[in-house]
């Protein structure tokens, strides 16, 4: 007994297989769409800033005029955030992550901090400018310095970092673990000589991440009060400084034309910082990911 | 079914070859009422069992029947599954692993252990080797190199890699990397090897070449091998156990046990009336 | 307003003679003054490469509040102190001295295309931009304009520019519902100048870098329609849609620090052409001489 | 040659290591613990002058006018029609493009443009405000002529674009992860990949997919300088999307560096906005953890 | 090496019973000049096999010898793997499926397969029985219900879970969760059904009820399963290939390749030399 009409079935293949096909394109546009937009971005912000992206833009501080408006305090500033954030949230996010995959037991304590990272995760970002702006630059004294702006950021990176650092903690095999346990080595040793090292690929590329959403962030460092104009570099975390995107932010609310396109040249050397870093991400990923 | 075993009951599926050992040497590891739980599931029950220096053990049995279970007991490695729990007794050397003042970092650096499928670390063949020592406490460079070297002869690789100790492990074929890990095992000078099935992930070449190196490696270390494949069972090792369900049917000298099984269960098992 | 920067130059060496000077000089406050004080330390830094000022943009609130908390020497505003603020700074003890810098001409602009618009009396302007709970029409305001629904554009609520349209104009009675506000005035820009029935207003510098895309219109305020150029604001004709902007500096910075006082005299004394060359108008030479009179006071 | 070197020191990383660690993690506690502690007292300190019921109940947000009125629901509504439409954006287009990336794109093309996506989330917002307004929004308004200038749907869009990558990154992780040999059932059956992904793998990666819409639309709600800049800053309590908007960021930001004099109740406002802000995606959260628990098939 | 092996060469180890097939009925599949590459690992070369109607083709052979490559060509299943390349034929009821226009969702559903290990879908264990028909078009409640009762019956566990069919499939034991993935492939009727070792993962009891269902089915259908448990392709198969290496070593009637093999690596395989 057949309950299935064959030839029922084989006609219907066609359909099927055509479905198939223009979902497969469909799905194709959908993933052009992001690609066209970012090339649309790009070629509007290209063709209005390079004409003022030289080395004076580089080497001058900003200036209420146009022509001699340069990024230097706002990009070494940047650069002093990162070197803030990059290694409090990293060595912070990486040591929950650890935390929570390797030593935690199941519990409530565990669960709640899950949640909690989670949930952090989802705070906008306005909010912990007003954290920072209570926390360290009142309370702990920091000033609006590179210090307070820092732990800020990091903050509010750590749950990029928390999550992806454990994604990349629990990908990494069994086995291995399991070989070094296996020559006595202890539970500390065998995370910092296998666990460690595998897992760094998925733990920088998190990194890089979770740094690019910082380097683009304006609006807790506004509530933080950090200054846009300054024409010195901070010598240590305790001073103060600015960054790219609040510099370009006061660039375009500025009446002249002209400022429009400083503010689109340091749109540029941004997106140059950003892609510097993605694709240290990128080669880190291909260099280190080895196959198990 | 239109299937019907020809062969006689009476002659066993496979004669062994395993040379008698000569009376009964000292023993290593002594179970006693192992018992062992999965949460609920009572994975080993009663296991009695002992096993002896400079001898090859092999447990064999059908998928499931605890061997891996078991033999992960033997260092503790089991610890690793959450849940776990056990009752009974395991004498190593005359001192119950159980005990959980037994620090486990102890029991095993003296038992190495060599796994299914070859784990070698995403290191360079040297650093894979040196990995246990480095980690008790040897920094010296002339010493590491010696262990190297000693390691790596003793697992019978050392001329297909001595020319390329600093690449990278996972550039050697599958056979290569679990004699890799054989080497990285008896770097750290172990007085028991236990091995898990360490031959199914290979071609029958690399299958030989192993089974060659444990005949050779009884002389200095006693071995404790799970194989699911009875005829490797029959030729390399001195003793064989048969599990079933968790329990030992049958633990005999190996020739015994493929000649003249006691158990009807066993004698099924090695014909191949299942498994 | 090119030739501004020498001059700078050499009233601030002049001032203080070669002597160099070192320390910070932390201000604050006012986004719309920013652009001022920008330029006047981007000036002073060039002439006292050792003291390091710092301006902030966090808004005539976010800065008094710092002022409040003794984290800043001067403290911009787009308006003058609220009571709230100088009660607070009474408790604090912080004793401070009003300064004026520049004027804001507010302008109000309707698109291109309008050909029936040249100007409105303040009267007028009230009765456009208070609310009255139904939909405006032009012909609401005078019947021979056409019966089209206006669309009104506006700095944002927390603007000092919207704060003095709202005190002088609205009389702080409520703004039309449907207005759009925006923070940033070149986003107004855009909006009433993509919108044929648009009305806005927002800081003279966004009209005079943009003359050619919006039209302006004159404001009667019962002495004759009044287009606001330089020279009206500066006279004080274009009224009452002429604002003052101020930096408030702290005392005791000025008696303790050298760098402060000897920063907030050239603050004074460019204070005129740099926010010429910023987009705003300078006050009458008298006023900066009353300013630099009181800080004189308080050297002593 | 290997000797018994077992110093004191060994031991005692063992133990101080994982208390280490744990203070690390419960830095995340005090986070929010600090963030919850900022808003609440200015927060108390605004109910103290506006009633709660007020807040929760008034039509209308006018903080400025003489006669303040001070009702969220109209910011609340500006942040869900931003939210709403960057869902609308980022959903099905993130992901397709995780369909597309992990069961149709071979290994190379995936190398390749996940981390050109990647770049696309890095963004600053700022840059994403002034795209909606000098590029988006005229388009649109080609589009649809009754536009106003400042609108919700512009920002709105450019937000799913900004999120978009997360969602299509996440989801993409979560296809991936379903292990290979549910797949090879459904093919093995005669179903087409669509097939395939859409009854047997989509199901299974649920969990994933869902946490990370939730995350997206979190970044969303939470979402300033886009809506500042294109979307106005108008609250506004009807459904219409062509008309100008404030949401309850762009309300913080506004007031946070604004004109608004310190110790009035538009400053201790913007605690009380952002307190509403932390519960609203709070509960997202925890709703969203719930479904994903609910929803999640085991493998 | 202390291991001989004490049984003499011409007697083979293990006596077959699977009945011999009457005649040779008609061709299912014809694989003729088989090449297929992975990279540039070269895994199956010159296969030529074919495969008959209503019989249970066993493939055997030790790891790695290319037999999951072999039958996963049978419904090109492999070209999941990327880079993989073939040459050569094998032609289903007369028509090559490695040609492109052969579309492989036709193939597949003509063709049906059962995996190592079972590979449920997270779902309820009706809708796993009714995934396959459902995708190819039916709808009605009615003959699905009738599907699923005729699939799990004809797979030998309606009964285990008749009161249970819309319980999650992922609470069944594994060898109920592989005969589920046996019923939903029933459930698309098709014309022959590939079995990749669909015994190794299970315990005794569930690989006899297989091997006992596979009997079963071969009454309906064409049976292609591949095992590394040489007993249980002599329990259960009609004819044997033995690969080695990529290459077919030899392929018979189970009978005599059990016990008059004529090459002697398969003699040498079979006996347990190595594997
Ligand atoms: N981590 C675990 N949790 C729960 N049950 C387990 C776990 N590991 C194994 N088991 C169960 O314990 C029993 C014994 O498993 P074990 O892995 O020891 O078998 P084995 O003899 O090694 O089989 P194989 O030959 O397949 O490796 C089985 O029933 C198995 O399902
Ligand atoms: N995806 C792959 N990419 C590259 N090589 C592969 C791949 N899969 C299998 N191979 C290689 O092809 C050869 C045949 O593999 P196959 O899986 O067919 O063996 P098998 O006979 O099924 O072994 P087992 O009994 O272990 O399943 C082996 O050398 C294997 O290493
Ligand atoms: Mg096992
Ligand atoms: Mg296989
Ligand atoms: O920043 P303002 O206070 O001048 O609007």
């Amino acid at each position: 007994m057949k309950l299935i009409n064959k030839s029922h079935v084989a006609k219907k293949m066609p359909v099927r297989l055509a479905v198939n096909t223009i979902c497969k394109g469909l799905f194709f546009l959908a993933t052009l769409i992001g690609l066209i937009v970012l090339a649309i971005l790009f070629y509007r912000i290209f063709t209005q800033g390079i004409g003022h992206l030289n080395g004076d833009f580089l080497q001058n501080f900003a200036s209420r005029k146009p022509e001699e408006a340069g990024i230097k305090a706002a990009l070494i500033g940047s650069i002093w955030l990162m070197a803030v954030v990059a290694p409090v949230s990293l060595m912070l996010g990486v040591g929950t992550a650890i935390y929570l995959e390797e030593y935690a037991r199941k519990n409530w304590i565990t669960t709640f901090i899950k949640v909690n990272i989670s949930n952090l995760a989802g705070v906008p970002s306005i909010v912990f400018g007003l954290l920072g702006l209570t926390v360290f630059v009142r309370a702990l004294a920091l000033d609006r310095s590179v210090l307070a702006a820092g732990l800020t950021m990091s903050l509010l990176v750590l749950p990029v970092i928390i999550v992806a650092s454990q994604e990349a903690i629990r990908a990494v095999p069994r086995d291995l673990r399991e070989a070094s346990f296996g020559m006595g080595a202890t539970k500390w040793q065998t995370i910092r000589k296998v666990v460690l090292p595998a897992a760094i690929p998925g733990i920088l590329t998190g990194g890089i991440l979770a740094l690019s959403r910082a380097i683009g962030e304006t609006a807790p460092l506004v509530v933080v009060g950090i200054p846009l104009f300054i024409a010195f570099l901070p010598q240590t975390v305790l001073d103060t400084f600015t960054v790219l995107p609040m510099q370009i932010y006061n660039w375009t609310s500025r009446p002249q034309e002209e400022f429009q396109q400083v503010a689109a040249a340091g749109i540029i050397v941004l997106l140059i910082l950003l892609i510097f870093m993605n694709s240290i991400a990128v080669l880190i990923r291909n260099k280190f990911q080895k196959r198990y | 079914m239109n299937m019907t075993l020809t062969r006689e009951k009476e002659s066993p599926a496979i004669a062994t070859g395993a040379v008698q050992p000569a009376a009964s040497p000292e023993k290593v590891y002594e179970t006693s009422y192992l018992n062992l739980w999965y949460g609920e599931n009572h994975a080993l029950k009663n296991i009695n069992l002992d096993m002896h220096q400079n001898e090859v053990t092999a447990i064999i049995g059908p998928s499931g029947c605890g061997k891996s279970t078991y033999i992960k007991t033997l260092n503790r490695m089991i610890e690793l599954v959450p849940d776990v729990k056990t009752t009974g007794q395991i004498k190593y050397r005359n001192r119950n692993i159980l005990d959980q003042s037994y620090k486990v970092e102890d029991l095993r650096t003296q038992v190495g252990m060599v796994f299914q499928k070859p784990n070698p670390f995403p290191k360079s063949i040297y650093d894979n080797v040196v990995y246990g020592p480095r980690t008790h406490g040897i920094k010296n460079k002339k010493i590491l190199d010696q262990i190297v070297e000693k390691s790596l002869k003793g697992a019978a690789i050392w001329n297909e890699v001595k020319d390329r100790l600093h690449e990278n492990a996972y550039g050697l074929s599958g056979g290569q990397q679990q004699r890799l890990c054989i080497a990285r095992c008896l770097a750290i000078e172990p007085d028991v090897i236990l091995m898990d099935e360490p031959t199914s992930a290979l071609d029958p070449i690399s299958t030989l070449k192993i089974e060659e190196l444990v005949q050779e490696l009884k002389k200095d270390f006693s071995i404790i091998i799970v194989t699911h494949n009875m005829q490797q069972a029959a030729r390399i090792s001195d003793r064989t156990a048969f599990f079933l369900n968790g329990e030992v049917i049958e633990y005999a000298d190996t020739n015994t046990i493929f000649s003249n099984p006691t158990d009807k269960r066993t004698e099924d098992y090695i014909t191949g009336r299942f498994g | 307003a090119g030739c501004g920067s020498d001059d700078a130059k050499t009233s601030g060496s002049e001032a203080k003679g070669s002597s160099q000077l070192q320390g910070e000089v932390i201000t604050d406050g006012s986004s719309t003054v920013f652009p001022i004080m920008e330029a006047v330390a981007e000036e002073y830094m060039s002439a006292q490469p050792d003291v390091k000022v710092s301006v902030g943009s966090s808004g005539t609130g976010g800065g008094f509040k710092k002022f409040i908390a003794g984290e800043t020497d001067l403290s911009n505003a787009s308006r003058p102190v609220k009571e709230e603020e100088s009660a607070m700074l009474d408790d604090k003890g912080i004793k401070y001295t009003e300064l004026k810098l520049a004027f804001d001409g507010i302008s109000i602009v309707v698109n291109k295309d309008n050909d029936f618009i040249d100007s409105l009396t303040v009267e007028e302007l009230q009765k456009l931009w208070v609310d009255n709970g139904k939909v405006k029409m032009w012909s609401d305001i005078r019947p021979d304009w056409p019966k089209e629904e206006i669309k009104f554009y506006s700095p944002g609520t927390d603007s000092g520019t919207y704060d003095y349209f709202n005190e002088v104009i609205l009389e702080e009675k409520p703004m039309v519902e449907n207005a759009t506000l925006s923070e940033d005035d070149n986003v107004l820009v855009q909006g009433v100048e993509g919108d044929k029935n648009a009305i806005g207003f927002f800081g003279f510098a966004y009209y005079a870098e943009n003359k050619d895309k919006l039209k302006i219109i004159s404001i009667d305020n019962g002495k004759g329609a009044v287009e606001p150029t330089h020279e009206t604001i500066k006279s004080g004709e274009y009224a009452p849609l002429s604002r003052p902007l101020y930096t408030y500096v702290a005392n005791k910075s000025v008696a303790e620090k050298e760098q402060v006082a000897d920063y907030t005299q050239f603050v004074i004394e460019n204070a005129g052409e740099l926010s010429e060359e910023v987009g705003y108008i300078s006050l009458p030479e008298e006023e900066y001489q009353k300013d630099l009179d009181k800080l004189k006071e308080l050297k002593k | 040659m290997i000797l018994e070197k077992k110093s004191k020191k060994k031991v005692d990383v063992e133990k101080i290591i994982p208390k280490l660690l744990f203070l690390m993690a419960a830095i995340s506690v005090f986070t929010t613990i600090g963030i919850i502690l900022t808003l609440i007292f200015e927060t108390f300190i605004f109910f103290d002058r506006v009633s709660i019921v007020e807040f929760f109940t008034a039509s209308k947000w006018l903080p400025f006018a003489s006669v303040p009125s001070f009702g969220i629901m109209p910011l609340i509504v500006g942040t869900l029609k931003i939210t709403l439409i960057a869902a609308v954006v980022a959903v099905p287009v993130g992901l397709a493009t995780a369909i597309f990336l992990s069961e149709y794109a071979s290994e190379k093309t995936r190398r390749i443009i996940k981390p050109i996506l990647e770049v696309l989330a890095g963004i600053p917002t700022i840059v994403y405000g002034f795209f909606a307004l000098t590029f988006v929004t005229p388009v649109l308004r080609e589009l649809f002529p009754s536009l106003d200038m400042f609108n919700a749907l512009s920002p709105g869009i450019v937000v799913g674009i900004m999120i978009m990558p997360m969602v299509a990154s996440l989801s993409e992780d979560a296809l991936v992860s379903v292990p290979k040999s549910i797949r090879e059932g459904a093919y093995a059956l005669g179903a087409t990949k669509l097939e395939t992904t859409i009854k047997v793998v989509l199901p299974a990666a649920i969990s994933g997919i869902v946490a990370s819409i939730v995350l997206g639309l979190s970044r969303a709600i939470g979402e300033t300088m886009i809506v500042s800049v294109a979307g106005g800053s108008t609250p506004s309590m009807n459904m219409d999307v062509t008309s100008s908007i404030q949401t309850m960021t762009a309300y913080i930001v506004q007031v946070s560096s604004g004109d608004a004099g310190y110790g009035t109740t538009i400053y201790y406002s913007i605690y009380a906005v952002g307190m509403t802000l932390f519960v609203f995606t709070l509960v997202m959260n925890l709703l969203a953890q719930f479904i994903s628990r609910r929803f999640r098939e085991e493998y």
